[in-house]
């Protein structure tokens, strides 16, 4: 009861009718919070830029992003032709950011949607299975998300060589989930505690049954929550790794392998950096943004942090 | 209740015998059984169709979990559990599955009983589907007539839990209980979240629902005056053992176990007029951990017999007059002989106690 | 309490137990063996090889490695490092200090400011102050330490000259200063760093701060002390602030790893000689028994510090103690 | 009711909530007095306004609930409403206390229950520490908290529920009140704690004069533990009695058919009398009589709001048909004269 009570009902229980139980956050009821959230608008529409940008990219582009022009126009400073400005090797800046758009933010979705579907399958099994699997399944995640996660990528990265970026794609995935197996776990150990859970087995409901019919809708908002971090955590751990020189190969150019190549440069062509970091923040900023929002509308009890 | 049936009689509905289950408690180096919580500790009853047993007892007396060790939703440690004379207990998987429909349970809580993301009409439904008991329209029609029985509208099945009352959701849960044609019911605190007004009608809906079908009630509260109105017999818990057993009739107007004694002069009466001698028990209840020895309740015991003895002997549950069962030494008759309860140090003799209990008019 | 300690000490060995067996699979499942980066090199001969082969035991059957491997990292041995020819074990124990002062440093400036901002606009919800210092923080959150530590060398260390670029000491001047100097010169040196891991962690901290404050704002006992007559300030600072640091302690441990993955780029950018550019460099040179042995150490002291974590729990939450 | 006597003076009272589905008056034009050294029950269901008419008194609404304009509370001479913070904080655990309905979340776990208690001393008066803890000591004792020097130093969750309602009382009275409110306090204890709760309340009550506000949903407690008794119903005050004259005549047909649902017959497997339907939603009231559609003998008049009529001997009713006598019944109802 405690677990489905928020505060601001309890606080006046009295007047509060025991209908005012949580709605089940149905699509539709929280798109009506949400919509009201003038906060949560216009981080989705920074984000609708950005993933517009990415998808359009060869049209918005001014230029080609490999396009390399007479050395006159090196190193230029932002201008009316070159907004972002150019790089040393002439190309223009603005132009590798809208593509780099792509390679950071496919990554991270993909990354994403890998970490996702195994941190649910593993946590979902430890804590509907429960027992020592259970346990086991728990200290393993704890001792894995003990090892800093850049450590882990660069020790693997030692050892492979340089990869490609779909074998990126799942080195980071693949590293990503127990953060995700760990919430999932602790939602789903909670849920089969719930009496509906009970009620259903009371009645005969095998264990796959329990599981998709009373289980699994519950995990929806939880996962679209981390869903929503993990894009922001993923940009930023590839752009960490092309930073470092480990990132997507050439000709590829992510944000970060952008603001690697630029940083040498630092002192007199500051654009080179900026803007590709200017991107990276505004973009996670936004999924940021809209994870917060969305965890807020998803659960009353947590206030909405501005 | 124990064993003692002619072969020609037919076996109770539901037979209980020993029931124990044991809740190891982790601690130490690397989590170790350390120590177990005796939840339940050795409980033995029968019921028969259309029969209600109460259970009463106060929070920690392993009331809920005796419940839930009966229908298999926790698994017991010990004991039998007999439906209609087969064991409960041996049965598997799909056996297991296919018989839990005969044995159902009603929660207190009417918030966390139902799936928030599922309509009532498929939580009605989810029974009927996995017994493939109906199908399509039928299934369609029976969901309707049982929302109906438990007295709401039937065309209400495609709404959310969310939308209705304590009360109503409660009637909900009793549909989706009645969809697989149960002849037992495990009711857990059923009206305890509910308001007065309400909890009558809720009350009366089981009364009614029993009337009809024939249902069998294990019905759990710590609610006496509930019990009172619903049971048939009653059994009083004390850290996980039946203490008293009895008709609803002799249990209320003369209980014999010092604990229930108290349990009932502690009820307050909705008259000020009258008055009534109030036995207030010392200190709480202990820790179902660590139970005091011999009669878990000796220490807060107020009969007048009370000694050495009442620590030592763990007292039997005793057949004191015909159907009235009480597990207390100092009670008589008493099947503890008085030369082994000198043997651990008794002083006084058993004598029978019986405060007073009934309303005074002042 | 005393239990409890024993549990979570045995629970820390099995996290580097399980870290352990991570990183020897992570070697034996890779492309080739750990040889190949000297095999490539045409100029060794293949005896040499096999007897180097034989040397570092991987002409063993997988199990003997595993123990091997096991064994020596219990005894503090982590094998050879190719790229500064001589023992990782050594190498680390010159850096460690190094990272251990930069995070000491950075982490208690970010908890120390990271509370009290986190308290102030929490007992000020919604106000102004709360809206703007909420904004800053989220935003700040964000922030890739790559990125930040770039801008931050790039406008304090490079244009304004405020602060040395690179390094931990003057290499030149260092060892001419008085005693004194030479810690002013130390802290120089860290200034740029530890603010750059303090700007990223205090603002995560703060958040949580201002969140742990305001849902124990809503307790029940908070609304006792209320109708008992219980000034606000007290209320807030006494009431509220003490139970909201339990989950901050568990924040911190829990932010562990993070903050090491941040020191790894903070110290790439500084040029800090602590363990995250050794592993960086160690990297390009693809030396992988230092990696290995920094990946072991780091989560080792990871491990410690969640330990530390819990044991302060423990200390704070009278719950824990006899529980 | 002797005019000097009274302590506390709620005069329409009203508290709204704002809701996502609208305003929702969970008192609604509440007057009732208390005297001083009484004990009054306020009885009613979940949603009838009772817990709100607690916390207001004691302004403890939050938003996104409000006081609204128009009521007063008049205690000791002022209108708690007009207040500044300050002073309301002095009125708060020294003049009139609170005791809550959950002893397990009501106590702070990180602090000892001594210095809980002591801290209610600290902030009210000038007491050093020491004599602080003495005193909170001695209250300790005084509740019937055994070894009160070495309890006091337990924190609460080394407390069984009925000692930390015990705690919860020291906390309350250690100051010595005019007035206690006591919301629920024995709800969530078991039966047996129960009684041991109530038997103390109503000792310290007796020893320490001071009036009770007591809110239950328990018809038992209140009979057993009320003076005089306030029914409350869809955040009205419906009926008002001695606590005898509401048990053996209740004028408000609410209160009759609580009264008969509770199960309280010696009879098992006897059906109880019920109160068809549910307690209408705070955000829109009925108009008209609150209770009209769940009452078995609403006639035409209750399409209007009746006025809490007086009875005679401080009964008081709001229902139509104590104004009608047997002759007029209701064939034809005339409108019954205001009071």
């Amino acid at each position: 009861m405690a677990d489905v009570t928020p505060a601001s009902v309890a606080a006046f229980a009295d007047y509060a009718p025991p209908v005012t139980s949580l709605p089940p956050a149905q699509p539709a009821t929280l798109w009506k919070t949400l919509r009201r959230d003038r906060t949560f608008r216009s981080a989705l529409a920074v984000l609708g830029v950005i993933v517009g940008a990415a998808i359009f990219a060869p049209l918005l582009a001014p230029y080609d992003p490999a396009a390399q022009f007479d050395l006159t126009t090196r190193l230029q400073a932002p201008s009316a032709a070159h907004w972002f400005g150019t790089d040393p090797v002439t190309r223009d800046v603005l132009s590798r950011v809208v593509f780099g758009a792509r390679i950071s933010l496919t990554i991270a979705f993909l990354a994403v949607a890998l970490s996702l579907t195994i941190g649910t399958v593993v946590g979902a099994a430890a804590g509907f299975v429960g027992g020592s699997f259970d346990a086991f399944v728990a200290r393993s995640i704890d001792a894995l998300l003990s090892i800093p996660r850049v450590l882990l990528l660069l020790s693997v990265l030692s050892l492979w060589g340089e990869l490609s970026t779909r074998a990126l794609v799942v080195l980071i995935g693949t590293t990503g989930w127990f953060g995700v197996a760990r919430l999932v776990r602790g939602e789903v150990a909670a849920l089969r505690q719930r009496d509906f859970v009970t009620a259903s087995r009371a009645l005969g409901a095998r264990g796959m049954r329990v599981l998709v019919r009373h289980v699994v809708p519950h995990l929806a908002s939880p996962i679209l929550v981390a869903a929503t971090l993990g894009v922001g955590h993923m940009i930023v751990v590839e752009a960490g790794l092309s930073f470092l020189g480990f990132g997507v190969p050439q000709p590829d150019a992510s944000w970060g392998s952008i603001i690697r190549d630029g940083r040498e440069f630092m002192q007199t062509a500051w654009w080179l950096t900026a803007f590709p970091g200017l991107a990276l923040v505004l973009t996670v900023l936004a999924v940021n943004v809209v994870s917060d929002r969305l965890r807020a509308a998803l659960s009353p009890r947590q206030l909405p942090a501005p | 209740m124990t064993g003692n049936q002619s072969a020609a009689d037919p076996p109770p509905l539901l037979e209980v015998r020993n029931l124990v289950k044991h809740f190891p408690v982790h601690t130490g180096l690397l989590g170790r059984k350390t120590a177990v919580v005796r939840a339940v500790d050795g409980v033995s009853f029968a019921i028969s169709a259309g029969e209600t047993l109460g259970v009463v007892g106060e929070s920690g007396c392993g009331k809920t979990t005796l419940g839930r060790a009966i229908l298999r939703l926790i698994e017991p440690t010990s004991g039998e559990i007999l439906v209609e004379g087969a064991d409960f207990r041996a049965v598997r998987g799909k056996k297991l599955r296919a018989m839990r429909r005969h044995l159902q349970i009603v929660f207190q809580d009417p918030f966390s009983s139902l799936n928030p993301r599922m309509t009532i009409g498929d939580a009605v439904r989810e029974g009927i589907v996995i017994h493939r008991l109906a199908e399509g329209a039928e299934a369609d029609r029976r969901v309707r007539h049982l929302l109906e029985e438990v007295g709401l509208h039937g065309e209400i099945a495609n709404r959310y839990p969310h939308e209705f009352s304590g009360g109503q959701r409660q009637r909900i849960g009793i549909a989706r209980a009645l969809a697989v044609q149960p002849q037992f019911i495990v009711c857990d605190e059923p009206v305890s979240a509910l308001d007065v007004s309400v909890q009558a009608q809720v009350v009366n809906l089981l009364l009614d629902l029993q009337r009809d079908r024939r249902l069998a009630y294990l019905f759990i509260s710590h609610d006496l005056r509930v019990v009172e109105q619903v049971a048939t017999r009653v059994a009083v818990m004390y850290l996980g053992r039946v203490v008293e057993l009895a008709t609803a009739d002799a249990l209320y107007r003369e209980p014999l176990m010092p604990y229930s004694q108290a349990l009932l002069s502690a009820i307050p009466v909705p008259d000020p007029v009258t008055r009534r001698e109030r036995i207030v028990l010392s200190g709480d209840v202990p820790s179902p951990a660590n139970p005091p020895t011999g009669c878990h309740f000796h220490p807060r015991c107020h009969h007048p017999g009370r000694d050495a003895a009442c620590a030592r002997i763990s007292p039997p549950l005793e057949e004191k007059a015909p159907g009235h069962w009480v597990a207390c030494i100092k009670q008589p008759p008493t099947t503890v002989p008085w030369d082994v309860q000198l043997q651990h140090g008794a002083t006084n003799p058993p004598s029978r106690y019986l405060p007073d209990l009934t309303a005074i008019r002042a | 309490m005393a239990g409890f300690l024993l549990r979570r000490a045995a629970q820390s060995v099995a996290v580097l137990f399980a870290v352990a067996t991570l990183t020897f699979f992570l070697l034996h499942l890779a492309p080739g063996d750990p040889l190949d980066a000297i095999a490539s090199d045409a100029r060794i001969p293949s005896d040499v090889r096999d007897s180097l082969r034989v040397r570092f035991g991987l002409d063993q059957p997988l199990a003997i490695q595993y123990a091997r491997h096991l064994t020596g990292i219990v005894q503090g041995e982590f094998g050879y490092s190719t790229s500064q020819h001589r023992p990782v074990g050594d190498v680390m124990a010159d850096v460690i200090p190094n990272t251990l002062l930069l995070m000491g440093a950075a982490m208690f400036l970010a908890f120390a400011g990271g509370i009290v901002l986190g308290a102030l606009q929490g007992g000020r919800a919604d106000s102004r102050f709360d809206r703007i210092a909420s904004a800053l923080t989220t935003t700040m959150a964000t922030l890739p330490d790559f990125w930040l530590a770039s801008g931050v060398s790039l406008v304090f260390a490079h244009k304004l000259r405020w602060l040395p670029i690179a390094g931990k000491v003057d290499p030149a001047m260092h060892m001419l200063l008085s005693p004194g100097a030479q810690i002013l010169d130390v802290l120089r040196h860290m200034a740029l760093p530890v603010f750059s891991l303090v700007v990223i962690a205090g603002s995560v901290v703060a958040r949580y701060q201002r969140a742990a404050l305001l849902d124990i704002w809503s307790e029940d006992y908070v609304r006792t002390a209320l109708a008992a007559g219980v000034p606000w300030r007290r209320r807030l600072y006494h009431h509220a602030l003490r139970n909201a640091l339990l989950p901050i302690i568990t924040i911190f441990g829990l932010s562990l790893p993070s903050l090491v993955g941040g020191a790894v780029f903070v110290e790439t950018v500084f040029a800090w000689p602590g363990i995250g550019r050794l592993a960086v460099e160690g990297l390009l040179l693809r030396d992988y028994a230092l990696v290995l042995g920094v990946v072991i150490v780091t989560s080792a002291l990871v491990a410690l510090g969640s330990l530390l974590a819990d044991v302060l729990h423990g200390v704070a939450d009278p719950r824990m103690r006899n529980g | 009711m002797n005019e000097r006597n009274t302590l506390l003076a709620v005069e329409n009272l009203r508290t709204s909530y704002r809701t996502t589905h609208g305003t929702a008056r969970a008192v609604d034009n509440v007057s009732f007095n208390i005297d001083a050294g009484e004990i009054l029950g306020i009885v009613g269901e979940s949603g009838c306004g009772k817990t709100a008419t607690a916390l207001s008194v004691l302004r403890l609404i939050d938003p996104p609930g409000r006081i609204e304009a128009g009521s007063h509370l008049w205690f000791e001479g002022h209108d708690l409403l007009t207040l500044d913070e300050e002073a309301i904080r002095q009125v708060r655990g020294r003049r009139i206390a609170m005791v809550f309905q959950e002893p397990m979340t009501a106590l702070n776990p990180v602090f000892t229950v001594g210095d809980q208690v002591a801290e209610v001393v600290r902030v009210h008066t000038s007491a050093t520490r020491r004599e602080a803890w003495a005193r909170a000591v001695a209250m300790l004792d005084r509740v019937g908290i055994p070894e009160p020097a070495i309890r006091a130093r337990s924190y609460p969750h080394q407390l069984s529920g009925g000692l930390r309602q015990r705690v919860l009382i020291a906390m309350a009275l250690v100051m010595r009140p005019a007035l206690l409110i006591a919301d629920e306090p024995t709800t969530a204890l078991d039966v047996t704690i129960q009684a041991q709760i109530l038997e103390l309340l109503q000792e310290l009550q007796r020893e320490m004069g001071m009036a009770v506000m007591l809110i239950t949903h328990d018809l038992g407690v209140v009979a057993e533990v009320a003076q005089r008794v306030i029914v409350m119903y869809a955040g009205q005050v419906v009926e008002e009695a001695g606590v005898q004259d509401l048990f053996s005549s209740p004028r408000h047909p609410y209160t009759r058919g609580l009264l008969r649902a509770m199960p309280r017959a010696r009879r098992a497997a006897e059906r109880l009398q019920t109160i068809p339907g549910t307690v209408p939603s705070p955000t829109a009231w009925p108009a008209g009589c609150r209770f009209r559609d769940r009452c078995a003998d609403a006639f035409e008049p209750c399409g209007n709001p009746p006025d809490l009529f007086d009875l005679g001997g401080g009964h008081r009713a709001r229902c139509f048909l104590t104004q009608v006598t047997a002759a007029t019944a209701p064939t034809e109802p005339s409108m019954p004269s205001r009071i």
